[in-house]
């Protein structure tokens, strides 16, 4: 195996910390201390750390609703996430953007974003400042399988052809776009065939491997700091929960539930798969997930404690001067 | 009479007017909730608010039509099939989507009635859902109706209650024209008398929610209870206050509103909107224009600030205007001398 | 060859008639006696014959800016087109939507669209009324090369296929979006793999042979009547003028366009090709030509000593009922 | 000083800036012309109207990018690197367009820094054209700014002449928030004395553009010049009309019309868009709530009818204000008792 232990160990954690973010944030939310929506990333852990693994800070990322994962993954502090699920003063976003907009620009997270398919003309956007200028940053989109139908996402990919701008369209075909399944939704059902048509490289792999992910970001990630243009990757990965907390997922069945629980966890698949490959062990990884799990539920609970936003706070950061 | 939710009267109007025209169709994201799923036989959850809840059963896939995520081909096909004599209802689930698909209601639909000389207009409803109030954030807590209503070629209603929402979108559905029908996502628990059978309520039309003479309150879906509430408050300390819901904002009934201005001479104008360009800048205009020998004080404006709406409920509870707003507002103009 | 004598005449007529329309409006044009804007259909003729010698008054079509063409094949009146294009009271709009919204409802004419993209969605509206109703009608969509990037046509593509509705992608391959070549705009450079890669049949033709495109519409019509869903076609027919009346063309060549003229007219293609194969002659067309030309000039003439519209027309048919 | 065109003065704006700083590139159909196009060192055409003309040949194509047609990619990318730290100035060709892709500029660009609390936000400028009177038809005519201004977080600029242009867009193109800078096609070709060095002009600073005691006109856009031709006419009768032109309508400079109406106690606010929760309404709501008590006549709004614009010149021609219109409504206000 190419990877050194720490890097293993990262991308553990990592992973480990999106499954406790969202676990914890989950029971916060069905006790009613945590505002607005929550769409769990669970099941969908190794997309988000195995395209990340490649970014730097200076490198972007631009997210979707479901974006706790990816922010993880690229490096915003669990605590200052933390505040923002629950919408405090000292979130990344002072509480005015929550859950769905969270955002932390020296990172090279570009947002969270509650519309669908509406971050990936933004991507595009960032690896044009990008190729401006002509450093080797690249810009990824995340975009579920789901908003893969959406137009902006379509003439996004287009125009970064067109421009040969470092983009990378990441595609999490999770199964289901809210109630709807990819079969039913997706003309072709084949994500990937229908970007390479618009005339980038597209790969195809299995979501929940992060070695998979991790090695299709690799090239891809080479052939846009060169100056070759987008790439596309499709990753699939079904979702555990349902599209949010309170979906009663009548649309499908506990044993795909179940199956996937068993065996698609991209956590328990790479844990397994370094033990046998690698000298790390067992105790390596309860170790970190204990670590883990008491990072999450500091933050969680300081965040919980923490000062609400001032009234006065409605008003400003609007524009920079108006008047 | 029963007692419905407002979420079970549009159902329920949807599910009349289904019955009664097979011309009828609905289409949107998730209105029937499931398909392509392993799940085949699944009682149609009916979106993410359930509004639509069972009527995939009743009137199965030809007529309620899940769509992939992709809102200009939805509000297209059912500008296409309206031009081409369906009646469709579209969903745009929230109306913040709205940013994505609007050409095809506003360059195609609107004008098509116009730009074609009068051959055929658009005979669609969309459905979409607006307001603030359940921490959803800047992208899915608007009440940007007031865009909506800017447009020649499209009419706007805006239910305030269960009873209303009814009548309304029956006659928007019968409606030869495009109409947007924002319902507002925390009136759809509100319970209200609603008969079982069919009825019509005029687009155009305001309803004089309670009679007043001191001050005249025109408040728009949300906020009329939020203004009556206002109003009852107000009574004690002996001042009369007429709520005015005006029901449909596109058509806008003009002639209710100024005859109450013309008793009352003072006017409070409530909406949920952000202030610049909106309803109330609308009706505070018409009033200053055509009911200027009547006034005798400002005409105030309780809105939104011109802000986005923030996520933190903390902050959300300051955003749209409260009682103790609107009470403030009428206090001011009936003071004012 | 597979058609009747007046098959033929019809087929070379309706060419004739779109050729002469739009000459005579561009002479009438640059007189300034029309107003709007005037995009020429010339060197793409044989795509709106071909394509529309498939449909009844009871098939829709959904056009584009350069829609002229279209309305003729369609069947809409030259008369009252002239007038509409004049802008007149009698005209099929009245004179509200004048050359960019032709519409002819009772001809499944639905409009000319001066929104790039903006038809496909509709057409696909179309589709959907002739499937829910049961009948074997089909919608078709004109798109040009550059409208294919657009995010409603890709949507609409998606649709159709996700409902399998009985619509028709044509695409109006002409080499140019306003001045901008095909070759920079279209990521992949391939409309039609663009297309099949949603998950339909995707033809590709010279859309300068009107035997082409009638071949691969009478597949697609029977594809799309038979219930099994939508199909495109991309007809390559570059134009001879520039986007609209004014365009100095700076960005191609003289001899682009005197070889297209000399060897890429579709119309003279046609007349050449059944000449050699069967017993029409040269006199034969020029007796459509003369005829075209007379009915034509006679439409155009009395249009422009037609009346305008009233002042009062302004406010009327914005909503059939409004207080 | 020199003459200049507003389209001269337009681009030279640009040119200066993009002089000036780096980080200021420009993106739009056709911006540069010509692009994929077998006639390789082309003259840059700069678009349909010939605004940008050269900037191609400047600037070169990493700063001066024709783009596809696709407005939802084109805002957004221009929103993305402005949230990354360029300064796009992205073209919208006709206004009439932003329904295919405002979702990128409203529930975008506008919120970043709201929502983002404060982080950063898009210093983007959104150039794009409007109006009546070409014979461009209903979906190629409309002037459509009054739903720019309702979005918080979007600037919204209006020029009307091309010495305020020039100043308005240089400043447009330094400020960080994304700002939407109208151009009315009818005045590409008015000439005015404009510098040839750089010059800014705050945005929220209104102008007098005539001083007068009777009557305060606030007009928009291409109605200043009807307007001050409807208030020159009017002096022969003994009207002194103010014209005031706002120039930018989001941030709206409320004092400069307030101290006129306050001398003046009449208004008539002229605007091309549509009525309905137009600028025009906004103004008058504005007058009534924070200037009634110097009001001694009803505000009259003078403004498109609420229609589609029709193709037909005839037609059109009756569509938009004219200096007649504007007359009669400023003798009407003035005469009133
Ligand atoms: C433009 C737009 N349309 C619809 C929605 C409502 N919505 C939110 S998430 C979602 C499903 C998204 O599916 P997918 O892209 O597959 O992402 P997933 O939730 O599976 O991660 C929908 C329809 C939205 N937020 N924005
Ligand atoms: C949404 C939109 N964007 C831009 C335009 C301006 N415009 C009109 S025609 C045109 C070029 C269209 O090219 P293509 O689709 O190839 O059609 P063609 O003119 O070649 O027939 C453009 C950019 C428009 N009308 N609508
Ligand atoms: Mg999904
Ligand atoms: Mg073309």
């Amino acid at each position: 195996m190419d990877f050194s232990e720490q890097e293993l160990k990262t991308a553990y954690r990592t992973m480990r910390h999106m499954r406790n973010f969202d676990e914890i944030g989950r029971r916060e939310f069905m006790a009613g201390t945590l505002p607005g929506f929550m769409h769990m990333y669970c099941g969908e852990e190794a997309i988000g750390a195995g395209v990340c693994a490649h970014l730097s800070d200076e490198d972007y990322i631009a997210s979707t609703h479901r974006g706790h994962g990816h922010c993880i993954a690229k490096g915003c502090a669990i605590e200052d996430m933390a505040l923002e699920i629950f919408c405090r003063q000292d979130g990344l976003c002072h509480g005015k953007g929550g859950s769905m907009h969270i955002a932390d620009l020296k990172k090279g997270m570009l947002g969270a974003n509650a519309i669908v398919g509406g971050s990936a003309p933004l991507a595009v956007g960032a690896a044009l400042t990008a190729k401006t200028r002509g450093t080797d940053k690249v810009s990824i989109a995340f975009i579920g399988d789901g908003a893969s139908n959406q137009g902006t996402v379509f003439e996004a990919m287009n125009l970064a052809v067109v421009l040969k701008l470092p983009a990378i369209f990441v595609y999490e075909n999770n199964g289901y776009a809210e109630m709807t399944g990819v079969d039913y939704h997706c003309g072709s059902g084949d994500i990937a065939a229908r970007a390479g048509a618009f005339g980038m490289p597209a790969h195809k792999v299995d979501g929940t491997d992060y070695f998979a992910v991790y090695e299709a970001m690799a090239e891809a990630t080479q052939h846009a700091r060169s100056g070759k243009g987008p790439v596309s990757i499709e990753c699939i990965a079904p979702r555990w929960y349902g599209h949010f907390e309170g979906d009663p997922q009548s649309y499908r069945t506990k044993e795909e539930i179940a199956d996937l629980e068993k065996n698609r966890d991209p956590i328990l698949l790479f844990r397994d798969r370094v033990i046998a490959e690698t000298g790390l062990t067992q105790s390596d990884f309860d170790a970190i997930d204990a670590e883990s799990l008491e990072h999450v539920e500091k933050a969680m609970a300081a965040a919980k404690a923490a000062p609400q936003p001032e009234p006065a706070d409605l008003l400003t950061d609007v524009y920079e001067v108006y008047d | 009479m029963p007692q419905m939710t407002m979420r079970e009267a549009i159902n329920h109007a949807m599910r009349l007017e289904m019955r009664r025209d097979p011309e009828v169709i609905l289409i949107g994201e998730d209105v029937a909730g499931g398909r392509g799923c392993p799940v085949d036989d699944v009682e149609a959850a009916g979106g993410v608010m359930g509004v639509t809840a069972g009527l995939f059963n009743e009137f199965g896939e030809a007529r309620v039509i899940d769509t992939p995520i992709t809102e200009s081909a939805i509000m297209g096909a059912a500008a296409g099939a309206a031009l081409t004599g369906m009646r469709p209802i579209a969903e745009l689930m929230f109306a913040d989507f709205f940013g994505v698909c609007f050409d095809q209601l506003y360059n195609q639909a609107a004008k098509f009635r116009y730009m074609f000389g009068g051959q055929q207009g658009a005979a669609m409803v969309v459905r979409t859902m607006i307001g603030a109030g359940m921490g959803s954030g800047p992208q899915h807590s608007q009440a940007i109706y007031p865009i909506f209503a800017h447009i020649p070629g499209l009419k706007v209603v805006l239910p305030s209650c269960a009873y209303d929402a009814k009548g309304l979108l029956i006659q928007s559905i019968r409606d030869n024209d495009p109409v947007i029908f924002c319902e507002h996502k925390m009136l759809y628990g509100d319970k209200d008398e609603v008969p079982e059978e069919s009825y019509q309520i005029p687009l155009g039309q305001a309803r004089v929610v309670r009679e007043g003479s001191d001050v005249t309150v025109v408040a728009l879906g949300r906020m009329v209870k939020l203004a009556v509430e206002a109003a009852e408050a107000l009574e004690e300390k002996g001042i009369s206050t007429a709520v005015i819901d005006p029901r449909t904002i596109s058509p806008l009934d003009v002639d209710t509103i100024l005859d109450s201005v013309e008793e009352t001479g003072r006017v409070v104008v409530v909406d949920e909107a952000t202030p610049m360009c909106s309803m109330a800048s609308e009706i505070a205009s018409m009033i200053v224009s055509d009911g200027f020998s009547s006034l005798r004080a400002p005409v105030k404006k309780v809105t939104a600030p011109h802000t986005p709406v923030p996520a933190s409920p903390v902050l959300e509870a300051e955003y749209a205007p409260t009682a103790a707003r609107i009470s403030a507002a009428i206090e001011s103009v009936y003071a004012y001398r």
